[in-house]
């Protein structure tokens, strides 16, 4: 990125910011001294600019960022931009320099700086971006910082709501302004804004023009604070005053009809425009100066003139008349100038009585008298009395006010809220001066109030001169300068127009008259009631900030908390209910629009004893469904029976090692469901069947969806057996899994070849699963009325300690005295048996999985003959080692085929020659297989075992509470 | 030999077991010898009581008494059944004394009254070596008693004790 | 289904009748366990099944697989001989676990637990 | 035979749907158990069925592949049976875990009012 | 060149073997697992920009291969094979990222709240690594299980009545969903007669008329399981509670997860269901742009609603859920490409959101947040021995100035989250609405007018982002700015980076935006041209070059 | 004719053995009590088994046996889990 000026005015804002953290928190001074100077630098660079800005041809800088998308850094200064930055970076100059007086030390003055120059940035970007999307982007920044700088005093809570609601305001428009701007772009096709600026036509009579302009204008008069949306500007004055002295004069809410001059030439013009303008304008205008009158607070009365000044330029620029932009673009200058002024003379009365209540504050004129003319003459201006600049562009305001430029009652009426408008300016104005200055002496204040510091309240000089010279010498002072500004926005069709004082007698100098006579009189005759005013007449009870509060808590919070509540869920049921509506919806859509026809592929005949076989199946699933939830054993023994049919089925249909698969795997889960059902507690008949109706409509409605489901997968299933099958992928199987894969056993050399990726996967799942069950068992804690021994072993005990021939516990030695011979001796009968599953896997069903659970079964069943402390005192089983080097063994014999440049998992297979033995099958498959039997024997015991624990860990719990007893 | 081989007659029964499931040759008896000792040395890890077989030669006259008994006990007890479960018959518990203390032959007695029909292991009692067994048609309680005690303990204890 | 037809005659009708021999007994336990009025009468029925049921069953295979030649098919034994260690176990856990619950539950018909034989 | 266990794998579905709807977790993990049946016979169904095909190739890796059961649906099934083992016991403890926290087995940790 | 093939299954096979390798090394040796991992997670991040490199340098469209990988040698469509091409390794050098980053703020101290934290973090790995790669359909189902089963160990990782709670209907969910996912895929297989995604959507037109309901009803139910993952409305209820209960690195993880089923929905649709076969398609874009558009809405009330952090990071996760797939939905190349920028930026912020509230959470006085509390109170005595457990100090340098640090970042959170510049939020946001409003390009003549449902959808995804600043708002300020005496929380250095670190990147997006943009366009128009992936699957070259 | 005879009778047996399964359903579902259900499935195994061993038969087929071998050796385990929780309340202790 070069070095253009442009560039380096937008930079060293934000570059100093980051600069400002750097420096200690402890000190204020060099925080502030960067800041000046970045002010300083800013303001000279655009100076410098002036000469080709006022050859009227924009200075451009153009840097790549999203070309694709239209996003360019392109930055672009004309005059009118050039003005704008000039007020920038000069009031932003005179407010550091009284910032540095104003902001206390025990504040985060670090802070303070960061934020502020960050903003002074984020405006200049706004006023030199050369692209729409880029202008958004610095928008929203401004929008942002301002935010940071409104809640500068986060402690108090006005600052709090006033920032919140700032953001908020300005936020929802930056947005609306972010959607404007992309029709714009969608309508011009371009981004850029010389280019949007060249097609007003198109974008005017284009059918997105309405929307477009709404849009853009819901940003630019939030932005802008004008009505409807003016409240927030209020609540935002529990900023720090040079906050408001920068935001709300120059900078923050000019941005608004900045950006509406901006586009003034594409977008005016239209009836749309002149109305939403209009109305805006009008209403904020007089709304604005009516409640500024009623203003208690002093900041509260500059800012309700604020929006009464920037509802006077909306409803210039809503006219559509190049002279009524002339004059608008004049009073932004002008505005900013008094209005700086006044906010930082305000600060000053704050800081050195303690208090803003235009109540309490009264005769100030005699502590402070240099401050109190320069508030004047500033109050002067912002109402208009001649020789002041505030002057020179309300007679502008009152000449295009009074031509017609479309006929209409809003027209009509134009004039009229001018002057009242104007009439209530004066009417504040006297009132802060006279309320402030003038009368007896306060009786008390917090401290003895006096001038400032002389560069305290320079800054307030300098503008005020400002305003007094341009008020006097127009044309010598601001004209070339305006005109440039003018020129750049209106181009062509700039009009010509004349900055004099005296225009002679006509009809704006007599609405000046009036406006000045009505005011005076008004604050003769209601001074006094304005001052004892509760809240302001008429519009009293209208207050934005508690509309706007209650409106955000009623859709942001007790609405949106309203639609979770009825849209979502936090219940499982319905969730499920919802997972197997969708499912079903989305399988018979497709089949109802496409319809679905049986096919005649038929296998065999109905055999009557598989018939009979799926009777019984059906039958244990029914009653395991109905039994689940009162007799647990039972359900679990039914789904023992269905587990078996299913086994079966796969025998039947010539799948022996699916049969096989599922029924080891069927033995370990029912060992592990009961080792949990001891964890669980009886249900009890209480909470039982649903005798209410609604609950009973509820199980008609699951058992709906259920027939339904069920239906649904037996027709679809019944739909695809009775197809021909296409051509599948398993001829190719089936061809290659003896010549290349070494093995007869097609679906074994699936799993652990063709398919051994997948393999992989599962047994991962298996490994984490396992790792999961025990981790969570680590804290696990059983339900209350579990923690006590089983029912049946108390009442054994009992009776034990009850004969007096027996011991605890020899009931349990003489229960399993016999039996557990027979079962230790089924260990090594397991052993062998797992070893032949898993050798035969390649040519016969069996495998490594298979192999593994019945290892882990082998286990099981020594725990259970003799207990776990018994077994584990002889057998050391590490299962997470045998997780852990299965996964390894896999992966690592996968792995190994890379070594020979081959891919992963790529088996290989030959045969050996042994002495003795003869050919001997060797595939590497084989090696991956014993990683798939390590892991999953170390993942099912480590299960099993980790609930078997549960009942040794208490065991071990109850005896240190015997100890803990025996010791109290 | 007995740390190589903990448990010759299993390690053999073993290596049985794999031949019969895989194929008699040389290859498998190498690999059921293997996998024979490493089951065994698993079992042994398990430290159970190592039982004696002292007169092994009485297995194959057990094993033909308990076979045929069975035999007539399944045609028995189909007759119940198919009889209607049978109004005049008189299902007990019946308790034997037994002398018969070593767990492994108790455990093969377990196995023959189980599985012979009408006669169901019920309970054991290590300490007074009294067991009680159901019977699905008791006619005569001492008749059982002898049945049990004198039909299998007796050639029981010659095997084990 | 080519193999039923290579089966000598001798050895279809053997392994026939004893399928037959074997399911029946099975069937008529299973009928023991809904007839039998008693669960310890109704513990009897089953071993119909893992007895003579299986045995007659396992003979069939081991004459049908023989006489196919395929193998000298003996390994079947392993079938019987684990289902007849193995199946007691069972019986006999369960037959306790019942005896227990009716003790407890005080079910008349079981008799209490055997007194030890004191030394006089 | 194709009718037979279409209804099976309806009635499975059908029960295990009715089991995840109800409220208590030990009716979810059967209801889940009986759908992972009910799904991994219909993956097997999607093979087609095959009656007395031989499911191992004869010696020496001959016949021909057009007699054969579909291996691909009995390898994926393969998978499926162990993930739905997995999680069936992941799914236990974590219902054991929650009864021992809540105490109650209601699905929702907390019994509806 | 050879072997820069094998990299393809690095992503799956690292983690892998590092998983295994830790479960070897005793669980007290905290530090050298600890380093393994890191180093391993190093390797993997390495390896993901080395084959996003590899992906970029394929030509776009054309007759130009995707990469792809025979796993142990057999041939597409027969053997497995994972796939190369921009989307995925775009999503393999996120997951690579974000997992650094979860994994570097786990070392504070979740990686000691529980048995085997890496082993699950690292199999977790796998699976987003292998479902991003894998050209297979019953393999992705495989390794979306191996992703979620680690989701599951880890979303439980710490324990406790509510995380147990949650962990229940999250593992019953996801469960269902894998069941239809099964069914799915089974159906497809029992129609189509293939597993390989590349061979179904080469087979598809030959598939007789009277079996292409059945395809589609198999297709449509896997599209069920996906959406379920993804997060659609109304089959997300499950999620906020999810994310929220799981421990901060966790979360931040899982924000990938829902991207999983985003990913599978995209490259499903678009290589089955490509443009040119709309008619194959029947309801599928209306249901992902109708149900994206609710989840939008629903999750945008949820932000609103939300008084507990986590539930608002969770609703957030949903936001850019119903976004994505809405894109999706519409399926234009300018939309996908803004939708992918999109992916990667929300991720990226989601994470980093969920990883910043453990730490603001510490800041928080006990009962200021009575409310959010109460949510929780289910567990009592749980939580205590949790922190019995867990009272083993932390180790680490202390970070200074905690609260100012954590000021900013969730700063930048609300920011992405709301999709304001000057960060990569905003500029996804654009680039999405730039495509959704010019689908042929800025500036092209558009022939056809803009369709009701994207100006829906417009509307909405601004008004998410207004919904996302005034929740953020509302909780930055309850937080940072309302406390009296706000309790200086303790935060590691560890545990700010990669937060810091993550919002860097979100802003290197946003400067450097535009690199990443040219790959998501390139992405996308890959994405559209699904004949070349087809042909670089079909036509595989063994690696080995060893015909068999 | 003795083929058919056979396959007669294999198929009669089937049909025998699945109808013991059904009697073994109504104990599993009906009891009255646990052990009754216990006991039903124990002899639900024992019949499946037997089933697997026809259908070996049938088919001429050896690959079943594995399947009744895993019955034989196994299937007890989880009846005598079932047995021994009735009788402690707990299967390993
Ligand atoms: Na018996
Ligand atoms: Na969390």
């Amino acid at each position: 990125m070069e070095l253009s000026p442009l560039v380096l005015i937008l930079a060293l804002p934000f570059a100093a910011s980051l600069a400002v953290v750097l420096f200690p928190s402890t000190s204020r001074e060099p925080a502030t001294w960067i800041t000046g100077a970045t002010m300083v630098a800013c303001f000279a660079l655009t100076v410098s600019l002036y000469p080709s800005v006022a050859s009227g041809e924009p200075v451009r800088y153009l840097g790549a960022w999203l070309p694709s998308l239209g996003l360019n850094f392109s930055l672009r200064m004309d005059g009118f931009a050039w003005i704008f930055a000039l007020l920038v970076t000069g009031i932003g100059f005179l407010v550091v320099m009284y910032a540095r007086y104003y902001i206390s030390a025990e504040d985060p003055v670090r802070r303070f700086y960061m934020f502020f120059l960050a903003f002074t940035g984020a405006m200049l970007g706004v006023i030199v971006a050369g692209n729409l999307i880029l202008l958004v982007v610095f928008w929203e920044l401004t929008s942002i910082f301002s935010f940071l700088l409104i809640g500068y005093w986060h402690h108090n809570q006005a600052a709090r709501d006033g920032a919140r609601m700032a953001l908020t305001v300005t936020g929802l428009g930056g947005l609306a302004l972010l959607a404007g701007m992309l029709l714009l772009g969608h309508i011009v096709g371009s981004y850029d804004l010389d280019a949007v600026l060249q097609a007003g036509d198109r974008i005017r009579s284009h059918p997105l023009y309405v929307p477009t302009l709404l849009l853009i204008l819901l940003g630019t008069l939030t932005k802008s604070a004008q009505f409807p949306f003016q409240f927030w500007l209020p609540n935002a004055m529990a900023a720090p005053t040079p906050v408001s002295a920068f935001l709300h004069s120059a900078t923050m809410v000019k941005a608004g009809v900045f950006l509406m001059a901006r586009l003034w030439p594409v977008l005016s013009g239209t009836p749309e425009w002149f109305v939403i303008v209009g109305i805006a304008g009008m209403a904020s205008l007089v709304l604005g100066a009516y409640l500024a009158m009623f203003q208690h607070d002093l900041k509260g009365l500059l800012a309700y003139s604020t929006i009464s000044h920037l509802g006077l330029i909306t409803l210039l620029l809503s006219l559509g008349s190049p002279l009524a932009a002339v004059a608008a673009i004049f009073h932004m200058l002008n505005h900013a100038t008094f209005k700086a002024s006044l906010f930082m003379a305000a600060g000053i009365i704050d800081h050195e009585t303690g208090t803003r209540d235009l109540r309490r504050l009264s005769g100030l004129f005699r502590y402070m008298p240099i401050t109190g003319t320069l508030a004047m003459v500033a109050s002067a201006a912002m109402a208009g009395v001649p020789l002041l600049n505030g002057f020179l562009s309300k007679e502008m305001f009152f000449a295009e006010a009074v031509l017609t430029h479309v006929d209409s009652w809003l027209d009509t009426a134009a004039p009229y809220a001018a002057v009242l408008g104007s009439a209530l300016a004066v009417t504040y104005s006297l009132r802060l001066i006279h309320s402030i200055f003038m009368g007896a002496p306060p009786e008390s204040f917090p401290r003895e109030p006096h001038e400032p510091p002389f560069w305290m309240r320079f800054p307030v000089m300098f503008l005020v001169m400002a305003c007094l010279i341009v008020g006097i010498m127009p044309a010598q002072t601001i004209g070339p300068f305006l005109h440039v500004a003018v020129s750049s926005v209106l181009g062509e069709a700039t009009p010509s127009y004349s900055l004099a004082i005296w225009h002679g007698f006509n009809i704006p100098l007599a609405m000046s008259v009036i406006a000045l006579a009505a005011g005076t009189l008004l604050y003769l005759v209601a001074g006094n009631a304005l001052e004892r005013s509760e809240r302001p007449l008429f519009l009293g009870r209208i207050d934005g900030q508690r509309i706007f509060e209650r409106v955000t808590v009623a859709i942001s919070w007790r609405f949106a908390r309203l639609i979770e509540e009825v849209f979502g869920t936090t219940r499982l049921q319905p969730q499920m209910r919802l997972a197997v509506a969708a499912a079903i919806a989305a399988g018979a859509a497709p089949l109802v629009m496409a319809g679905l026809a049986f096919g005649d592929h038929r296998n065999g005949t109905t055999d009557l004893a598989f018939a009979g076989l799926w009777g019984v199946g059906v039958v244990c699933a029914i009653a395991a469904a109905r039994l689940a939830k009162f007799h647990r054993l039972a359900a679990l023994a039914l789904l023992g029976g269905t587990g078996l049919v299913t086994c079966l089925t796969f025998v039947w249909l010539s799948a022996p090692d699916l049969a096989a698969t599922q029924l080891v795997v069927e033995i370990v889960t029912t060992v592990l469901i009961l080792l949990g059902l001891r964890w669980l507690p009886k249900r009890s008949r209480d909470l039982a069947e649903p005798t209410d109706w609604l609950l009973r409509l509820r199980r008609w409605r699951d058992l709906t969806i259920a027939v339904v489901a069920g239906l649904g997968m037996a027709v679809v299933s019944y739909a695809v057996m009775t197809r021909t099958p296409p051509e599948t992928i398993a001829s190719f199987f089936l061809d290659k899994a003896y010549a290349e894969g070494g093995g007869r056993n097609v679906v074994n050399v699936i799993l652990v070849d063709f398919r051994s990726f997948d393999t992989l996967g599962e047994i991962t799942v298996l490994g984490i699963v396992a790792l999961t069950v025990f981790a969570l068992l680590r804290r696990f804690r059983p339900a209350p009325d579990t923690i006590e021994r089983p029912e049946q072993q108390l009442i054994q005990r009992s009776n034990d300690e009850a004969d007096p021939d027996r011991e605890p516990g020899s009931t349990e030695a003489e229960y399993l005295y016999v039996p557990s011979v027979i079962m230790q001796w089924m260990f090594p009968v397991v052993i062998v048996l797992a070893v032949y599953l898993f050798l035969r896997g390649h040519d016969a069903p069996g495998g490594g999985f298979a192999a593994g659970v019945a290892m882990a079964a082998g286990f099981i069943l020594q725990y259970m003959a003799a207990g776990t402390v018994w077994v584990e005192n002889r057998l050391r089983i590490l299962p997470v080692v045998w997780i852990g080097g299965g996964l390894l063994v896999a992966a690592l014999t996968g792995a190994a085929a890379l070594l020979f440049g081959d891919p992963f998992l790529k088996s290989y297979f030959r045969y050996g020659e042994l002495p003795l033995v003869g050919k001997v099958p060797m595939a590497s498959a084989t090696l991956f297989d014993l990683g798939v039997f390590s892991l999953v024997v170390g993942a099912t015991v480590l299960m099993l075992i980790a609930i078997a624990h549960q009942s040794i860990r208490r065991l071990r719990a109850a005896r240190l509470g015997e100890e803990r007893q025996r010791w109290n | 030999m007995s740390r190589v081989l903990p448990y010759p007659l299993l390690t053999a029964a073993l290596l049985l077991m794999w031949l019969l499931l895989t194929s008699f040759s040389p290859g498998q008896l190498i690999l059921g010898a293997v996998v024979a000792m490493g089951a065994s040395r698993a079992m042994a890890s398990l430290q159970p009581d190592k039982p004696r077989l002292r007169r092994w030669q009485i297995i194959p006259r057990l094993l033909g008494i308990v076979t045929l008994d069975i035999l007539r006990s399944n045609i028995a007890v189909a007759g119940v059944i198919l009889r209607g479960g049978g109004r005049d018959r008189r299902p007990g518990f019946v308790a034997i004394p037994l002398e018969l203390r070593d767990r492994t032959g108790l455990a093969v007695l377990a196995c023959i009254v189980t599985s012979t029909p009408g006669t169901a292991w019920v309970e054991h009692a290590p300490d007074t070596g009294v067991l009680l067994i159901h019977v699905l048609d008791l006619v005569d309680e001492a008749e059982w008693v002898s049945l049990i005690k004198h039909r299998y303990e007796r050639l029981l204890m010659e095997i084990f004790e | 289904m080519s193999h039923a037809q290579d089966l000598p005659g001798w050895a279809a009708l053997a392994t026939a009748a004893l399928v037959l021999l074997g399911a029946a007994l099975t069937l008529i336990g299973a009928i023991g366990t809904l007839r039998l009025r008693s669960f310890f009468e109704r513990i009897h029925a089953p071993t119909l099944g893992t007895s003579w049921g299986t045995g007659a069953i396992l003979l069939a295979s081991i004459i049908c697989f023989s006489a196919l030649g395929s193998r000298p098919a003996v390994q079947e034994i392993l079938i019987g001989v684990f289902i007849s260690v193995t199946t007691p176990v069972t019986l006999m856990l369960l037959a306790r676990a019942a005896i227990y619950r009716d003790r407890t539950e005080g079910k008349g018909e079981v008799p209490p637990r055997a007194a030890p034989r004191r030394p006089d | 035979m194709e009718l037979t266990l279409a209804i099976a794998i309806g009635a499975l579905t059908g029960s295990g749907v009715w089991l995840v709807l109800r409220p208590r977790t030990y009716q979810l993990v059967i209801g889940l158990s009986l759908l992972s049946y009910a799904v991994n016979l219909f993956i097997f169904s999607m093979g087609r069925l095959r009656l007395g095909a031989p499911p191992v190739l004869g010696p020496g890796g001959s016949g021909n592949p057009a007699d054969y059961a579909d291996p691909v649906p009995q390898a994926l099934v393969l998978t499926a049976i162990v993930i739905g083992f997995a999680t069936t016991a992941l799914l236990l403890v974590v219902l054991l875990a929650a009864r021992g926290l809540t105490g109650n087995d209601h699905v929702d940790g907390r019994e509806p009012r | 060149m050879e072997w820069t093939r094998h990299l393809l299954i690095v992503p799956i096979l690292l983690p892998l073997v590092t998983g295994a390798l830790l479960l070897l090394i005793d669980e007290l040796r905290h530090t050298a697992k600890a380093l393994i991992s890191l180093a391993s997670c190093l390797l993997l991040v390495g390896t993901a920009f080395a084959l996003m490199r590899l992906a970029d340098a394929a030509p776009e469209t054309g007759s130009a291969l995707s990469l792809s990988y025979a796993v142990a040698g057999w041939p597409a469509p027969f053997g497995i094979v994972m796939v190369l091409d921009r989307l995925s390794a775009l999503m393999l050098a996120l997951t690579a990222v974000l997992a650094l980053a979860a994994l570097i703020f786990s070392m504070a101290r979740w990686h000691r709240a529980g048995p085997h934290f890496h082993t699950l973090f690292h199999f977790l790995l796998m699976g987003l690594g292998g479902a991003f790669l894998t050209g297979d359909l019953f393999n992705l189902f495989v390794f979306v299980e191996v992703m979620l089963a680690a989701s599951y160990g880890l979303l439980l990782h710490g324990s406790g009545a509510f995380r147990v709670r949650s962990g229940l209907h999250y593992i019953a969910i996801n469960l269902a969903a894998s069941l239809l996912f099964l069914i799915g895929v089974a159906l497809i297989y029992g129609v189509a007669g293939t597993l390989n995604m590349a061979d179904l959507a080469q087979r598809l037109p030959a598939v007789p008329a009277a079996d292409r309901g059945l395809l589609q009803a198999g297709a449509a139910i896997l599209g069920i399981a996906f959406l379920i993952k993804a997060g659609m409305w109304p089959l997300c209820f499950w999620l906020p509670s999810a994310y929220m209960a799981a421990a901060a690195p966790v979360a931040a993880i899982f924000v990938l997860l829902t991207k999983v089923g985003t990913y599978a929905l995209l490259r499903l649709t678009l290589l089955l269901f490509a443009p040119g076969a709309a008619e194959a398609t029947g309801f599928g874009g209306p249901v992902l742009i109708w149900g994206g558009m609710a989840t939008i809405a629903f999750a945008t009330f949820g932000v609103l609603a939300s008084q507990a952090m986590g539930r608002l990071a969770g609703y957030s996760v949903l936001v850019s859920s119903g976004t994505l797939l809405a894109a999706v939905g519409m399926g234009d190349t300018a939309v996908v490409s803004g939708a992918l920028f999109y992916l990667v930026s929300s991720t990226f912020s989601a994470a980093a959101f969920f990883m910043l509230i453990e730490l603001v959470e510490r800041a928080r006085e006990p009962g200021a947040d009575l409310l959010a509390v109460t949510m929780e109170a289910y567990g009592d005595e749980a939580e205590e021995s949790e922190a019995e457990e867990r009272d083993d100090e932390e180790v680490g340098v202390v970070m200074p100035g905690a609260l100012a640090v954590l000021g900013v970042c969730f700063g930048l959170v609300a920011i992405l989250l709301a999709g304001l510049p000057p960060l990569s939020g905003f500029i996804a946001k654009f680039a999405m609405l730039s495509g959704m409003l010019n689908p042929a390009g800025l500036g092209a003549a558009t022939a056809t007018a803009i369709p009701g449902q994207t100006w829906l959808l417009v509307a909405l995804i601004i008004l998410s982002g207004l919904a996302a600043l005034i929740a953020m708002m509302r909780t930055g300020i309850r937080t940072f700015w309302a406390p009296l005496e706000t309790i200086v929380p303790r935060v590691l250095v560890v545990e700010v980076a990669p937060i810091l670190g993550l919002l860097a990147l979100c802003a290197l997006l946003a400067v450097q935006g535009g690199a990443l943009l040219s790959y998501t366009e390139a992405a996308a128009r890959t994405l559209h041209a699904p004949a070349a992936y087809i042909q670089g699957v079909l036509g595989t070259v063994q690696p080995g070059g060893a015909p068999r | 004719m003795t083929g058919a005879i056979l396959l007669w009778s294999v198929a009669a047996a089937q049909a025998m053995l699945v109808a013991a399964m059904g009697c073994c359903t109504y104990r599993l579902i009906f009891g009255p009590r646990a052990q009754d259900r216990v006991l039903g499935l124990d002899a639900m195994y024992v019949s499946a088994m037997l089933l697997v061993l026809t259908i070996g038969i049938r088919t001429g087929s050896t690959v079943y046996f594995e399947g009744a071998l895993i019955i034989a050796v196994l299937g007890f385990v989880s009846t005598i889990a079932l047995a021994k929780f009735l009788m402690r309340g707990e299967v390993i202790e």
